[in-house]
């Protein structure tokens, strides 16, 4: 068993949106990985990107480091990312360290592109 | 503690130690190691999250920070590692783990770098905001999920964090 | 090994070590650390339940087994227990881990009873049933879920057990 | 959270019939408390045990020993031990080391009373 897996969905009709689902821990161990996959998802051309946090169960301020990283790098090209329903664990922790306002964190795929920051 | 499983002796103060290489690989088993220990002396889910993510986070700096003067850091390119293996394998992550009535505290020791430079966290998320990826997140979230955190550097011996949790700090959390 | 996540530095030697107290409370949270650093050398979801087994076993005898005689015991009434805090902290259960390529070995030492009282396990599940509750499980299962098994005592130092389990045994796992 | 949890079900018709769920992990650390709370189950006059094993995540020796000292107890009074629904991982234990011909292992409750030892 991995630690640690990228799932990247293939492109349907949207060219410039990305869906890919994060599985197992994003730490220290684990965080070179993500950081170069989600970079080749960005290169392939994503403006949107969907990250399905549903079976991450631990993030740490390395792997909050890479999402803020690719926030503010998707959102220069006035594009987004887009985190889907995260466990009520990864939830808490953006919670409480006050990510949330900062994230945006969707419960449905339908919101996307349609969710104001909250 | 509370949770002591009915019928089992009681739960005695413990105090124990681990030492680690510096290496990312460990940071996994170590929080599966302490997230258990807390849960069973009696800390709530979220309580256990937090102590596992706060020791996590210094494990990580450690295994980052303390020994990147020798080549001995994760974050360095593999032609800037050290390939000695004397220098390596005396690069320590020391762990020590003490457990008393409703409280639970961790210190981190490392023999690296120390006063050299001294850990920093930032104040705020809108300070780390600002930084715009040059780090300090670490340290906050462990000042922010613990309830009492003392760094101690030297130059000669390296850093030493000790963290504490206490099982029901109702006016520290109503504080934060 | 395998699966070592992309990205990220290949997984050197790990060579860890960990000193506890006797106290049964320190199985469960020794078991998950084991787990986890077994799931992540590469070994199997069954591989890792017969480590995680045979390693709480061992632990299981030094806490009950390998400082009885100095009143330190989780099997001896409350009556019997040694309450010299010198003698309790004395007690030590040391585990070292080390893991290579394709490879794990968790050494568990005491420096107890020793060769004074030789670990014995039964041969068979029918030795055991005749024994009718006298023990003796512990060292079996051992045996069986590990590829290679060494106990040394002597009667200053205590037990050494070391066991090694590999990846893939395929052989071993058939000869079985 | 505890580690483990022995809940007993309140009896119904059969009046020598207890039902339990043994919760958590059944290790050297929580078999005393197992032990002396199936001791309780026994002396108030159960000659059949079912205890729900779905939701044991750990068993070790000290926890097979249990159950097999309570096996023996019953069948003494030509009584019986079922083990209902044990976890993959559980089972995988009892198999390999051979407990699988020792224990009567039921996967319904219907099954209890005509199962012969497989
Ligand atoms: N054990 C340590 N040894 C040396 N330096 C450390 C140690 N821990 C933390 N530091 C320093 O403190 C800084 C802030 O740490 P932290 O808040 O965790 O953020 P980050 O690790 O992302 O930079 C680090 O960049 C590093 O310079
Ligand atoms: N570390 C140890 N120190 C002293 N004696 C031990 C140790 N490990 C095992 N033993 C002895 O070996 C015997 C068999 O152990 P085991 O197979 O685990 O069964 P059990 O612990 O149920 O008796 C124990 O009863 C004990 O006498």
């Amino acid at each position: 068993m991995k630690s640690y897996e990228l799932v990247v969905h293939p492109v349907e009709n949207e060219a410039d949106t990305r869906k890919a689902d994060v599985i197992g821990c994003l730490d220290s161990h684990t965080v070179v990985g993500f950081e170069r996959e989600l970079q080749s998802v960005v290169d392939s051309g994503a403006n949107v990107v969907i990250l399905n946090l549903e079976s991450l169960s631990y993030i740490s301020s390395a792997g909050i480091s890479a999402l803020m990283g690719l926030t503010h790098r998707l959102r220069k090209s006035e594009g987004e990312l887009y985190l889907l329903r995260p466990t009520e664990k990864v939830r808490r922790v953006f919670r409480t360290l006050g990510f949330t306002t900062i994230f945006r964190i969707v419960d449905e795929e339908a919101e996307v592109g349609s969710t104001p920051r909250s | 503690m509370s949770t002591t499983p009915p019928g089992s002796p009681p739960q005695e103060f413990i105090d124990l130690e681990l030492r680690c290489p510096v290496q990312t690989g460990v940071l996994n088993p170590l929080r599966t190691f302490i997230a258990t220990l807390a849960r069973q002396s009696g800390f709530s889910e979220e309580q256990v999250e937090q102590i596992e993510m706060a020791v996590d986070e210094a494990c990580a700096n450690v295994v980052r920070h303390a020994y990147k003067h020798l080549g001995v850091s994760c974050d360095l390119p593999a032609e800037e590692q050290s390939t000695d293996k004397k220098v390596r394998s005396s690069c320590l992550l020391r762990l020590r783990v003490e457990i008393g009535e409703g409280c639970l505290r961790v210190s981190i020791i490392d023999t690296g770098i120390g006063a050299h430079n001294k850990p920093k966290g930032v104040e705020s998320l809108q300070e780390y905001q600002e930084r715009e990826g040059r780090g300090g997140l670490g340290i906050y979230i462990i000042r922010k999920f613990m309830d009492e955190v003392e760094y101690e550097t030297t130059p000669e011996s390296g850093t030493m964090v000790t963290m504490t949790k206490f099982v029901t700090p109702a006016a520290k959390t109503a504080e934060k």
